[in-house]
């Protein structure tokens, strides 16, 4: 079997995190800026298995089970935000959150 | 590494609190009873703590690769499960006029608390990820618990979904930091990433440091250190004020033992630029916090710049670490982490005693006159404030004054320089608010300052100020016991 | 087998940036879930069979299912395009795109220092459950105060009053 | 009974506490015998102990109780050091003290927060005493923040002005430049000589440094820059006239007898170090010769009685400073002791003047006091004659001794002598320019007192610091033993003749224009030199203006600009505005929680690219 390096493996996860942020610094739609995070998360899940790939461990994919866990619980916990918050201003608008400043 | 029945022993204050948690839930299944699920939540991180510091004598044992249980953990054990209940207690008056159902906050408290247990005692980055994960998914529920209170005067859901959303992304990038930490190291255990960078072919100092930084900010967003602190003020304001005590106190200190044994393991100071890269976030921090905090008029958005500026503070003797012999720094990052925590819980407490999750009174014109009103709650306050800005005979100075040494040691004499100034301004505000209080009171009586309505809670900081003196006044006993303990960590 | 790599991975990357460019919030998630299914792809060509399925499974099916409730019951359909559209503007993407750049830029600097191969070898369901309910079995248990931490947040947060 | 030397800070400490934790709810009289009676006992004590100090012919005498907190090798403890110096410090403190806490029963006893009054004023006795008494930097540095607290907390005593709020915490930030200072100097030489311990550190210094040492320079400059903030001298003397705003009382016991003079022991207690870095030493005769010259000046132009009264202080601790700076050691400590005696005695004389005009304090609005306030006029009598240096009252011996070193100094010892008799001379003047104005001519009080204001416990003090003020240069204090045997200066007879003249011309000056009025202030008012000279003097040569523009207005400048996060409230500004007045605008904006975001992408760029690039 050919090899791959692992560069690769990592800067695709580089990719996918970078487009995550972006995702994250640019939509209003807190529903989009929820699965941008989600990509951000993935593309860390994705940096795990290909350092575990790199050492043959399996280690790594028992991280990726706990990213997954986590992004499960986040987005329960995300999404009851979003449907309290579309309750209160009947929009998904991130910007209508910024009552507090100073 | 398999976990056998012996290793059930050095878990058993983690077991606890699991079985209170799951003690509280069932009884709530059965029959919905405040002020039960609230007993219940109190006693069971009584004993929890009890049994750390019983345990804490004698217990030096790895738990699996994920958890390590020195005298170290559980001494912060200790501080966390004790903190956890003082705050249980706060929580408990504070809550009992919310319209919505109240006991889950207790769950989200203790569940909250089993995170911090396995942060505090954690040298592995699964359980890492875990319990960080863990207490902050309890506090964004607690952030947002009064989200259905029509009467609710604060922007919970505002504070929740800002902390979510910010907080995930931070979250991202530490894992993201993680994994290239274990693409260099082979290993998930905290462990030195210097000889990986020296010996292992084909990997480079500049990817080990990158990878060391993204770890960095993912905590340092946890910590509020500036450029990662604007969710703070918003956050802390938010928040009903029992949860912004929990996120100042135990949400802080947790992180930052992760922080330290992190950095003591991995050797990442070795690296000058990280070195650099610590400094200016320390620096940052002071500055930003301390300036922020000058002309603010709302209490929790004053404590909120403070943390951030205190959290600076601690880098400082971070930093020191690497560049003293000897565990001179580490002492002073947990005796600076307790002294914080009382501090912090002793400020936020007495807001929290004459708040409701109704009416907060959380401006510092809320405070004027206090001193005629309730010289009792004054004091505690002035003690308290005295304390945060390094004001001798305090827990606050030695504190301090611990930094300053293990600084003057290390030789780092710009971060030196900016700690003096952030100190420096940091006395402003913190004067303003005590000036307030001494000023009279020419309206109506703000809030109702009756002791006798609430007598724990005032039970609990009158503790926490009888600790915030002792230790000001004698801490020989406690620095003995951190300096026992710091040994673990190096 | 290392084709089928960089074919996935260039799905995965047109995928994703799909998602955070899309308007209807529905074909966005589409878009996502292919992504997420590219990424499965990649996991299973570096030997993370386990972790393909669970990725598929979980992650494309369970979790974004989760995320296609909500949508629906927000009703959150096609008349929000509209106001996507107005939120989209181009002078928006560039302070985010500009810094994103710089950071991947240096991300990729530093990993092209790396010079070492991956020969994916197969690490399957037995050696990641062995691990699971050997030495990690505290982790798995904290999963699960993790999830009731969730559990517990979400249905104080969503339920109605 | 010199083991007791403990129970000295201990007596107010408790006194303290008593009256905190009981927050005014004892009765006046049970307040008054607690706050007086425990400086009272503190006095016994100390008056015990210095009587078998001296009579045991020892040279010093220390006394450990405990060990405060153990830092690596850095152990300091409540540990207690007497030796000639401190022994008059802690008479100084409580005896003058108790006399002042006496006076402050009657002063103060109209005032609704009588009990929060004393309980400050224990504490700062009792943090005075641990200053002068420890035996180690902590413990000193310790007591001089608590002083400066308790002065904090004493200036800003009637809160209920806001301009008091101001003075308060203008001394405070004032003083804490200095005081980090010190803390840097205490500090260097903790970590030069390894030891906390203030005569060893001293002996090590000597040992280790020769005259001249770079670091002996750098750790006598840091300290002296603790010494100028507390003591009110150049260029942090701006705080002391603000501190006046406190009660009377307060500026007699520590704006003018105790804890100005903080700075003269500071240099005092560590002259050793003075002595190794001599270029320091004479900064500090000059900073005495400015900056009691500048306060003579100022004072000439005042008209608020306590105002003058301060810089007058100011004015006498130049002298000290002088001392200290020309080496006369004993006479820069011998001139603190008296002065602490006639300034109390001007201050609390002041004080019942006040009183008795129902809190008028413009000199131009008394006048004719003579016959109604007699104590007042003969305290008064006595305060300006020692503060003048009449020959043969207390201030006179002091000093002249501090003139006559000055004199027998190499270089510009004439400087700093003929500096110091035109100080003389302003003080004269501007002296008895008060006192003609206050207790001559005719009437022009609002409302003329009847009679005296205050009872015994009000005029015996006045009349003992009267008899202190009189007698207190023939005391003889032990001081050989710490400053070693200085050696005598001799002035000649014409020299001697000149010094003792000049201050009287003064007087004989300020009688003609304000008692017999054959000059008039009018008519030298006239000329525009005159006015801008007065204009200029009044406002303390324009040191508030400058520092107001050069550190003040930047510094809240940039808090204000700074105070929402500057983007982040630029942003919610905008968002504001925006709302209400075009709601396109407000879809083009960046929120919040995008915003916050992208400073944490921007943090994330910034730091990767330092810690990989450099």
């Amino acid at each position: 079997m050919e090899s791959i390096p692992v560069e690769h493996g990592l800067i695709l996860a580089a990719i996918l995190f970078s487009i995550g942020l972006i995702g994250v610094l640019t939509r209003r739609n807190i529903v989009f800026v929820l699965m941008s995070l989600e990509i951000m998360l993935n593309a860390g899940g994705l940096a795990f298995i290909v350092a575990a790939a790199r050492w043959g461990h399996a280690e790594g994919q028992i991280m990726f089970l706990m990213i997954l866990t986590l992004a499960a619980a986040e987005v329960a916990v995300g999404l009851g935000l979003i449907i309290q918050m579309f309750r209160r201003y009947k929009t998904v608008d991130i910007n209508v959150l910024s009552e507090m400043k100073g | 590494m398999n976990i056998t029945l012996a290793d059930l022993i050095p878990l058993l204050p983690l077991l606890i609190t699991t079985g209170t948690v799951v003690v509280a839930m069932t009884a709530i299944g059965i029959k919905r009873n405040y002020t039960l699920t609230a007993v219940i939540t109190i006693a069971g991180l009584l004993i929890a703590t009890l049994s750390a510091a019983f345990l804490m004598p004698t217990t030096n044992s790895q738990v699996t690769p994920l958890m390590i249980l020195d005298q170290y953990s559980l001494f912060f054990i200790i501080v966390t499960c004790a903190t956890a209940m003082f705050i249980a207690i706060f929580s408990y008056p504070y809550l009992a006029d919310l319209d919505d159902n109240k006991e889950e906050y207790f769950l989200l408290l203790g569940i909250a608390t089993i995170g911090a247990i396995v942060m505090v005692s954690s040298n592995h980055f699964v359980s890492t990820i875990l319990g960080l994960e863990t207490l902050s998914m309890s506090l964004y529920g607690m952030v947002a618990y009064p989200v259905h209170s029509e009467k609710s005067a604060k922007f919970p859901l505002e504070a929740s979904v800002k902390y979510l959303v910010l907080s995930a992304a931070a979250s991202g990038i530490l894992l993201f930091g993680i994994a290239l930490v274990y693409a260099q190291t082979g290993t998930l255990q905290f462990a030195s990433v210097v000889n990986v960078a020296n010996v292992t072919e084909g990997l480079s100092a500049g990817f080990t440091i990158a990878a060391l930084i993204l770890v960095f900010i993912g905590i340092a967003f946890k910590l509020s250190l500036a450029p990662f602190h604007m969710w703070t003020p918003d956050v802390y304001e938010g928040s009903p004020l029992p949860a912004t005590t929990y996120l100042a106190t135990i949400g802080k200190a947790a992180m930052f033992v992760v922080l330290l044994r992190f950095i003591e393991a991995s050797e990442a100071l070795t690296f000058e630029s990280f070195v650099l890269v610590v400094s200016l976030v320390a620096t940052a921090s002071i500055l930003a916090g301390n300036l922020l905090a000058l002309l603010q008029d709302n209490l929790k958005r004053i404590l909120a710049y403070s943390s951030i500026a205190h959290m600076g503070y601690l880098l400082i003797a971070l930093v020191a670490s690497y560049f003293v012999q000897g565990s001179i720094s580490v002492e002073a990052v947990t005796f600076y982490l307790v002294a914080y925590v009382i501090m912090s819980a002793g400020a936020f407490g007495v807001a929290s005693v004459v708040s409701s999750s109704e009416r907060e009174f959380d401006s510092i014109d809320d405070y004027k006159g206090l001193f005629w009103r309730s010289p009792w709650l004054a004091v505690v306050f002035t003690g308290m404030l005295l304390s945060l800005a390094g004001i001798p005979l305090t827990v606050g100075f030695i504190g301090k004054f611990y930094i300053f040494f293990a600084g003057v040691e290390a030789a780092l004499w710009v971060l030196l320089a900016v700690l003096i100034i952030g100190s420096g301004i940091g006395l402003y505000y913190y004067l303003r608010i005590v000036y307030r209080m001494l000023l009279t009171d020419d309206e109506e009586q703000r809030f109702d300052v009756a002791v006798g309505n609430n007598l724990s809670s005032h039970a609990v900081l009158a503790f926490l100020l009888v600790l915030l003196v002792v230790l000001g006044v004698y801490p020989t006993p406690v620095v003995s016991i951190i300096e026992t303990i710091s040994t673990y960590i190096l | 087998m290392i084709a089928l790599f960089y074919i996935a991975a260039i799905i995965a990357v047109i995928a994703t940036v799909a998602v955070i460019l899309q308007t209807n919030i529905v074909h966005g998630l589409l878009y996502l879930i292919l992504s997420l299914l590219a990424v499965a792809v990649i996991f299973y060509v570096l030997g993370a069979p386990f972790a393909a399925v669970l990725e598929a499974i979980v992650y494309a099916g369970a979790i974004m299912v989760l995320f296609l409730f909500v949508i629906m019951m927000l009703n959150l359909g096609q008349h929000t395009r509209d106001q996507e559209r107005k939120w989209l503007t181009p002078r928006g993407w560039i302070a985010p795109s500009i810094m994103s750049a710089i950071l991947l830029g240096q991300l990729v600097n530093v990993m092209r220092q790396i010079d070492y191969d991956i020969v994916p070898a197969q690490v399957g369901v037995m050696e990641v459950s062995a691990l699971l309910f050997g030495p990690y079995v505290l982790a798995v248990e904290l999963a699960s105060i993790l999830l009731l931490a969730g559990l517990v947040a979400a249905y104080h947060l969503a339920k109605t009053k | 009974m010199q083991e007791f030397i403990w129970l000295l800070p201990t007596y107010p400490l408790l006194g303290f506490l008593a009256l905190v934790l009981t927050s005014g709810r004892l009765p006046k009289n049970i307040v008054a015998i607690i706050g007086a009676g425990s400086v009272g006992l503190s006095f016994l004590t100390a008056a015990i102990i210095a009587a078998q100090f001296l009579a045991s012919g020892e040279d010093y005498f220390v006394k450990e109780v405990w060990t405060w907190m153990a830092v690596g090798d850095f152990t300091p403890g409540f540990n207690f050091y007497l030796d000639g110096l401190s022994l008059v410090m802690m008479l100084v403190i409580t005896g003058v003290g108790f006399l002042i806490h006496m006076y402050a029963t009657g002063y103060m006893a109209d005032d609704p927060s009588y009990s929060r009054f004393f309980s400050y004023m224990n504490l700062f006795v009792a943090a005075m005493l641990m200053l002068v008494l420890g035996d180690n930097l902590v413990l000193l540095y310790l007591g001089w923040e608590g002083v400066g607290l308790c002065s904090y907390l004493l200036i800003g005593f009637w809160y209920t002005n806001p301009d008091n709020g101001y003075a308060a915490r203008k001394a405070f930030v004032v003083t804490r430049v200095g005081d980090t200072a010190m803390a840097l100097g205490l500090f260097l030489l903790f970590a030069e000589l390894g030891t906390l311990n203030i005569q060893d550190m001293l002996h090590a210094a000597e040992l280790e440094w020769e005259v001249g040492n770079g670091l002996a320079v750098a750790a006598a400059l840091l300290l002296l820059g603790g010494a100028v903030g507390k003591s009110a001298q150049l260029p942090l003397q701006t705080w002391l006239p603000d501190a006046m705003a406190g009660p009377t009382p307060i500026s007699a016991l520590i704006h003018a007898a105790t804890m100005v003079t903080a700075g003269v022991y500071l240099i005092a207690r560590t002259h050793i170090l003075f002595e190794l870095a001599p270029s320091v030493q004479m900064l500090v005769a000059w900073i005495g010769l400015i900056t009691l010259l500048l306060a003579g000046f100022i004072a000439l132009t005042q008209s608020d009685i306590k105002r003058i009264l301060a810089f007058s202080t100011m004015s006498q601790i130049g002298y000290m400073f002088l001392a200290l700076g020309v080496g006369a050691w004993s006479a820069g400590i011998f001139h603190l002791m008296t002065h602490a005696f006639f300034k109390a005695l001007l201050f609390l004389a002041s004080g019942s003047v006040i009183l008795s005009l129902h809190h008028e304090q413009d000199i131009f609005k008394m006048g004719a006091l003579r016959k109604k306030l007699p104590v007042s006029f003969f305290s008064f009598l006595i305060g300006s004659l020692a503060l003048t240096a009449f020959p043969f009252t207390s201030g006179y011996f002091s000093k002249d001794e501090i003139l006559i070193a000055a004199h027998g100094l190499e270089g510009p010892g004439m400087i700093f002598f003929f500096g110091g008799v035109l100080g003389a001379f302003l003080t004269g003047i501007y002296t008895f320019r008060l006192f003609f104005i206050v207790f001559f001519g005719e009437s022009k009080a609002a409302h003329p007192p009847e009679k005296e204001y205050g009872g015994w416990n009000m005029n015996g003090p006045l009349i003992l610091l009267m008899i202190l003020s009189l007698v207190g240069g023939f005391f003889a204090i032990p001081l050989d033993a710490v400053f070693g045997q200085h050696e005598e200066h001799h002035v000649s007879t014409l020299m001697h003749g000149f010094m003792i003249a000049v201050p009287l011309i003064g007087i004989g000056i300020s009688a003609a224009f304000f008692y017999f009025k054959i000059w008039s202030v009018e008519k030298l008012m006239a000329s525009s030199l005159a006015q801008t000279l007065h204009k200029f003097w009044h406002s303390g040569w324009g040191f508030d203006w400058l520092y107001d523009r050069v550190f003040v207005f930047p510094f809240l400048w940039l808090a204000r600009i700074n105070k929402a996060d500057l983007v982040d409230g630029f942003y919610a500004l905008i968002v504001e505005i925006s709302r209400a007045a075009n709601s396109m605008i407000v879809k083009t904006q960046t929120g919040y929680i995008r915003w916050y975001a992208l400073s944490i992408a921007a943090g994330v760029v910034v730091l990767i690219t330092v810690g990989v690039m450099l």
